[in-house]
């Protein structure tokens, strides 16, 4: 975003610096503002936990398809960090090969996240069924909504790798783009953890 | 939740650490193989099978078993955190305003959760 | 200045003219100029807001205005004046002194600044288009479900949720901006604990937004989403507890006072050595102060709630919790009283509302103390004691600090000086005014007045003091309307006496550089060796550690004479300084996420806004992200 | 500023809704806790005003003087000090903080406590006396106007039908919000009687809306023994009007258009006592609350305000409310949801101003 700012600070003549810790700084401290962000969520989702209204509760949940889109989802944790380490060799064939089996694994989390709405719909739970319906479908949403933008990002940069254009120095890196990613999984982890097998 | 004051010297080296100037290439040091990588993932995917198991053994209902989820899914968490994002390897600077993050947001819902004797 | 030998070099012309240049600047000083004109056109609208809710409650049973309006008006002074005044001067004099204090040529992301100040204003503009759009939000500031879920039909709290969420993420954005700023972009030699405190707070500042905002940010979806979609978070017919908002807002609220006043706090740090010429007593306390209040101010957001029922296990951790924050208050009110003591001060206008600021945050504070009191505090919430206490924090604190920033740094921004008699006469008014207004309302709350109500009966012993304040928010008008006419006068009519570089025999370095700044700052990026680097620059100590003055030092930037001042020290024969070039994507994208928040308001045909909203924004993001950030020669 | 902050509390009459006037053992309490705040604030505030003005004074820029000040940086001791002295301060009154906190929140039990429940609305106050029952198991229930007797323990039990408000006489105890879906509990004991028609104002503390100033209680504090002749009267039926009057006609009409919100318990010339009007449960957290849309209007007239305490209770300003209520008090009834249990005020009926005379007459005759 900025390599100019980091020149101007130093004065165009001078060797060009490693850039990277101005984004990586920001990109850790929106990490650090987002858990902020999905404990208030999750929080939300503990208090209204046996909250149902009369609706139906976390006895609908099928842990075993859960525990299977949250195995993909892990797993693309892995084929991230592959990308990353191939484009750190600048194995740039490599690094496209993952960053679309990470784009791949994500969407198919997505997709199964739809399918499990769509069977949570038919079984009567909805937004405005209860507060516990209100709360799961928000924070789970939203983390849905932050997968769907990592897979976005992660189409742009395979796409922007074709034409050689993945640059180090640019806002849409590897490495922090990564990071992003990585952060969604563990919120996945909690999640998981929190929302779906500890049904007390 | 900013700087406690005690850390105040200790972030300035931080900081320092971080300016530009220095010519830390720590960035590369240490980072696992991704033979590694595959064998972190393997742990992963084991822990979350152990985890999946535990609601259905009836030995370890109640507060055992939920321990138990809560420490499998904070050693999935911690490696994830630590070897995929490379945190362990990175400048001081990341790991707090990381942890700081996570320790204070996780410090004020729990005193909500308890304002609401929901916990 | 003369810079035109320097402006060949840079690519980005700062000759530029006219309004796209200001729309497509990524300069962090036209960007801090841009927040401090918003910012004052605001505070003008939130001023007249106040004096219309003053003058209707000049006098008992007044009916000046109709309920009705008077609940938009007191909920829109309090939105404005929080969100659309005294954050966004915070921010102007942030973005434009921060990098300079650290010796930096910019903020760490130029356009993400941009894109900050532009969200920030559509945002503010979306919620006073409420008022053409059948009526403004009427809910208070604080917009406790259920009354703010109450009337989904009505959209005014709709406006309310959307234009918190916009200003939100400009705030977020500009918060990561200035902490990776302050982290990586300091000049060398500039360690932590050189950084002027003005500096210190807005990093701590940046942190308390970083992590409280989310918070809101949740509560404002969970609201909207009642409002619009059927969510059942805040309905306690259906189970949803009320009080989750209110833990949900404070703890963003409250962190979000210590937003409002700290960088007031930071430049009356700075006002005072440099009026006292003694350095500040206690740098590093006061620092450390600083920061502990910003920590400990997370832990106390349900002194807010102590009449809402959390339990008295609650109410006594965060009672006690809400009195220490007492302890590095007191610190810094008593290393500023030490930087006073035995110093050679001078009284201009800067330094009378920083020393007023010191007397008015102490009474502020005390009375903070006294809400944290518990019992006490069942009597005085919600009444217009509470007002009275906010108002000597945040008006006769932060916004006398605000001032003071105004008067100190006028010669940097403009290089002419506001009129010392004006300001004196402008100080007068608002000191008198303030305490005419606010000082009663002490008396009013503890005597039983509730706040935001828009007519009280006689017979309640609270005529008399109401008419008082209302006389004291007119006598505040005048001082401000002073205070205006400064400005223009000195500014736009030219009459403002004409200075250098280092009016007030500064210690930082701001006053190295021209007045007005060149758009690179610095020709050569300055090495610090010390705190308060340009004092330690012009003045030795002798034996006694008395102040002495050194023969001026020749060669870059420090050949500065105080008396001629150091007019054009660019003498950019050399320079090769690349600053990044105008871009009006961060403008595009603010436009589009605003445009989409707007069309949210007006489900469901507003997707038709959401939908045009969001293909610009998109636009604006790749645009942004696939530019270059220097033009190719 | 301290002094004049003294000075200007000191020649402030403090008026009949003051905290710093307490009526009875709680408020005093609490009074007692401001005090020593308020003075150990005030030290602190002519101390640092003593040290600040010194300092500006002693220390301003002479005429003439060249000379530079002495470069102090700072004294570890001196902050030390401050911080140890502050912590001392703040560890004195957090100590009876804590004490009085627990005192104020303790719930009274015990069976000379009286026990009420109070629901709020938008925006008038509902009490029921739940003790307090008929012979026909009817509750003792009120609006606006809470009567207690003196030096005795009452134990409010709070909810609200709509959004939150607060309960608040200052004279008697601080505040305490009223929330939906939860119940509130305070505490409520007067040292003296007020004088007839002299009750202690107080009012809803937290906004609630359009009609949130004209939210306001009356409390009346009785003898032992004309609280009990209270009671009995409030707990007999108020009479249906004798045919062929103006009230008589009124009846009709308040029958007809009243009820859909109104309660009311009359007894017909037959000794037959019937309570009119919608009755609804709402539930605040564990406890169940009985309400209705509107103010219970049995013995109207044994009041001396209406409108939720705003407006004195005589027949002009009466006639003007079921005239044009929204006229008076601003509300906002078009928006009324009866079936989802929303009410935002009385509508205007649109009543001929015969009927309206009519409805005030069958008012009056309810004392």
């Amino acid at each position: 975003m900025t390599d100019a700012a980091i020149d101007a600070a130093h004065g165009g003549h001078e060797e060009h610096h490693d850039v990277k810790p101005v984004r990586k700084t920001a990109m850790w401290v929106f990490l650090g503002s987002e858990f902020v962000f999905f404990g208030a969520m999750i929080s939300t989702f503990l208090l209204y936990r046996n909250t149902t209204n009369g609706g139906p509760g976390s006895e609908i949940f099928d842990i075993p398809f859960t525990s299977a889109s949250s195995f993909v989802l892990l797993m693309s944790s892995l084929t991230m960090v592959l990308a990353h380490n191939a484009f750190e060799n600048k194995d740039m064939r490599q690094t496209r090969v993952w960053l679309v089996a990470t784009a791949f694994l994500g969407a198919t989390f997505l997709a199964g996240q739809i399918f499990e709405f769509t069977e949570f719909i038919h079984e009567g739970l909805t937004l405005p069924t209860s507060p516990f319906g209100s709360s799961f479908y928000m924070l789970t949403g939203f983390h849905g909504i932050h997968v769907a933008v990592g897979v976005m990002l992660l189409t742009a940069m395979a796409i922007l790798s074709l034409s050689g254009r993945l640059y180090d120095d640019r806002g849409l890196n590897v490495e922090l783009v990564g990071l992003y990613w990585h952060f969604v999984d563990i919120i996945w982890i909690v999640i998981f953890t929190v929302v779906y097998l500890l049904q007390v | 939740m900013t700087i406690e004051t005690s850390e105040v010297e200790e972030l300035g080296e931080a900081a320092d650490a971080a300016v530009p100037d220095d010519h830390h290439e720590e960035d590369h040091l240490d980072h696992p193989t991704p033979k590694q990588y595959w064998l972190i993932a393997l742990a992963l995917g084991l822990i979350t099978a152990v985890e999946i198991a535990v609601p259905s053994i009836d030995a370890l209902d109640g507060p055992v078993g939920v321990s138990l989820l809560f420490i499998l899914g904070g050693i999935k968490f911690g490696m994830v955190v630590a070897l995929f994002m490379h945190l362990k390897f990175e400048k001081p600077l990341y790991k707090m305003l990381f942890l700081v993050g996570l320790a204070g947001a996780m410090a004020m819902f729990i005193v909500v959760l308890l304002t609401f004797q929901a916990i | 200045m003369t810079t035109t030998a320097a402006d060949q070099q840079i690519i980005r012309s700062p000759g530029q003219r006219g309004v796209w240049a200001w729309i497509t600047t990524v300069d962090h000083k036209r960007i801090g100029l841009l927040y401090a004109v918003t910012a004052a056109a605001f505070f003008f609208i939130g001023g007249l807001e106040a004096l219309l809710v003053r003058t209707q409650l000049f006098g008992p049973d007044l009916e000046v205005l109709s309920a009705a309006a008077y609940n938009q008006l007191f909920t829109m002074h309090g939105l404005t004046m929080v969100f659309l005044v005294v954050m966004p001067i915070a921010a102007a004099f942030t973005n434009y002194f921060l990098p300079i204090l650290i010796g930096a040529r910019d903020v760490a992301f130029p356009r993400l600044n941009a894109f900050s100040y532009w969200l920030f204003l559509l945002a503010g503009l979306l919620i006073y288009s409420s008022f053409l759009l059948g009526g403004a939000p009427d809910g208070a500031w604080v917009g406790y479900a259920p009354l703010s879920t109450q009337l989904t039909e009505v959209v005014r709290m709709d406006f309310w949720s959307i234009g918190l969420q916009l200003l939100g993420v400009a705030s977020i954005a500009s918060s990561a901006n200035f902490i990776a700023t302050v982290f990586t972009m300091r000049a060398p030699g500039m360690t932590m604990l050189r950084m002027p405190v003005f500096a210190w707070m807005s990093l701590v500042v940046a942190f308390l937004l970083i992590f409280s905002l989310p918070s809101v940010a949740i509560g404002l979806f969970q609201l909207f989403l009642d409002r619009n979609y059927g969510a059942l978070f805040y309905a306690s017919a259906a189970g949803g507890d009320p009080l989750l908002w209110q833990h949900l807002f404070w703890i963003f609220g409250h962190p979000e006072v210590y937003v409002l006043v700290l960088p007031a706090m930071g430049i009356v740090s700075e006002v005072l050595p440099t009026f006292a010429r003694k350095p500040l007593f206690g740098y590093p306390f006061v620092v450390f102060a600083g920061a502990a209040i910003g920590f400990v101010g997370f832990g106390v957001w349900s002194h807010h709630m102590f009449t809402s029922g959390m339990g008295p296990l609650a109410e006594a951790g965060f009672g006690v919790a809400t009195m220490i924050i007492a302890v590095p208050t007191g610190v810094k009110i008593f290393n500023w009283i030490g930087t006073l003591w035995g110093g050679k001060i001078k009284f201009n206008t800067p330094m009378l509302f920083s020393v007023a600021f010191i007397a008015m945050f102490t009474i502020g504070g005390l009375s903070g103390v006294t809400h944290a009191v518990v019992p006490s505090d069942t009597q005085q919430h919600d009444t217009y004691y509470v007002v009275a206490h906010f108002h000597y924090v945040l008006f006769g604190g932060a916004i006398f600090g605000y001032v003071s920033g105004v008067y100190y740094w006028f010669p940097k921004w403009t290089g002419r000086m506001l009129n010392e008699t004006l300001g004196k006469i402008h100080f007068w008014l608002a000191l008198i005014g303030f305490n005419l207004t606010f000082g009663p309302m002490h008396i009013l709350g503890l005597n039983g007045m509730p706040r935001r109500t828009y007519r009280y009966p006689d017979g309640l012993g609270w005529a008399n003091w109401n008419a008082v304040a209302t006389i004291g928010a007119y006598i505040i008008l005048l001082a401000f309307l002073v205070f205006a006419w400064n400005i223009v006068r000195s500014h736009f009519l030219a009459k403002g006496e004409r200075v250098g570089n280092d009016p007030w025999d500064g210690r930082t370095l701001e006053w190295t550089i021209a007045s007005p700044p060149p758009v690179h700052n610095f020709d050569e990026v300055p090495v610090v060796h010390s705190l308060d680097d340009f004092w330690h620059q012009k003045y030795a100590e002798d034996e006694e550690g008395r102040a002495v003055r050194m023969p001026a030092v020749t060669g870059g930037a420090l050949t500065v004479d105080k008396k001629t001042g150091g007019e054009g020290d660019d003498d950019g024969e050399h320079l090769d300084i690349h600053m990044p070039s105008p871009s009006y994507y961060p403008a595009l994208s603010a436009l589009g996420i605003a445009t989409l928040g707007a069309g949210l308001i007006y489900l469901p045909w507003g997707f038709f806004a959401v939908g045009i909203g969001g293909a610009i924004m998109l636009w604006g993001l790749f645009g942004w992200s696939l530019e270059p950030v220097t033009k190719e020669h | 500023m301290a002094p004049l902050v003294l000075v200007l509390a000191a020649c402030s009459g403090n008026g009949p809704q003051s905290a710093l006037e307490p009526g009875g053992p709680i408020a005093k309490d609490i009074d007692g806790l401001w005090d020593l705040v308020f003075w150990l604030a005030t030290a602190v505030m002519i101390f640092v005003t003593i040290l600040y003005v010194w300092a500006i004074w002693r220390y301003r820029e002479r005429a003439g003087d060249e000379s530079e000040p002495k470069q102090a940086h700072g004294n570890t001791a001196i902050e030390v000090g401050g911080v140890v002295f502050s912590v001392v301060l703040l560890a004195i009154i957090s100590v009876p903080t804590v004490r009085g906190l627990l005192d104020v929140r303790a719930i009274p039990e015990g069976p000379d406590v009286l026990q009420i429940q109070v629901t709020g609305h938008q925006w008038w106050w509902e009490f029921e006396y739940v003790d307090e029952t008929a012979p026909d198991g009817r509750t003792l229930i009120t609006a606006n106007e809470l009567h207690i007797p003196e030096d005795t323990r009452v134990n409010l039990t709070m909810t609200s039908a709509d959004v939150i408000h607060s309960f608040w006489v200052p004279t008697i105890n601080g505040k305490r919000d009223v929330v939906p879906g939860r119940s509130s509990n305070l505490t409520l004991i007067a040292d003296d009687p007020t004088p007839p028609g002299e009750p202690i104002p107080g009012q809803c503390a937290e906004f609630c809306g359009l009609a949130h100033a004209d939210m306001r209680i009356k409390l009346h504090v009785h003898t032992a023994d004309s609280f009990a002749a209270w009671v009995e009267e409030q707990l007999a039926p108020s009479p249906l009007p004798a045919e062929g009057t103006a009230a008589a006609a009124g009846w009709d009409t308040f029958n007809a258009v009243c009820t859909t919100c109104h309660q009311v318990t009359l007894e017909d010339v037959e000794g037959e006592v019937v309570t009119y009007g919608p009755d609804r449960l709402i539930t605040g957290g564990d406890v169940e609350f009985r309400s209705s849309f509107g103010p219970n209007l049995t013995h109207l007239f044994s009041r001396t305000t209406f409108g939720s305490g705003t407006f004195p209770l005589d027949v002009a300003h009466l006639t003007q409310w079921v005239d044009n209520p929204q006229a008076l008090k601003p509300m906002d009834p078009d928006r009324n949801d009866l079936a989802s249990g929303r009410v935002l005020g009385m509508p205007d009926l649109g009543l001929d101003p015969v009927e309206i005379a009519q409805v005030v007459a069958l008012l009056e005759t309810w004392k």
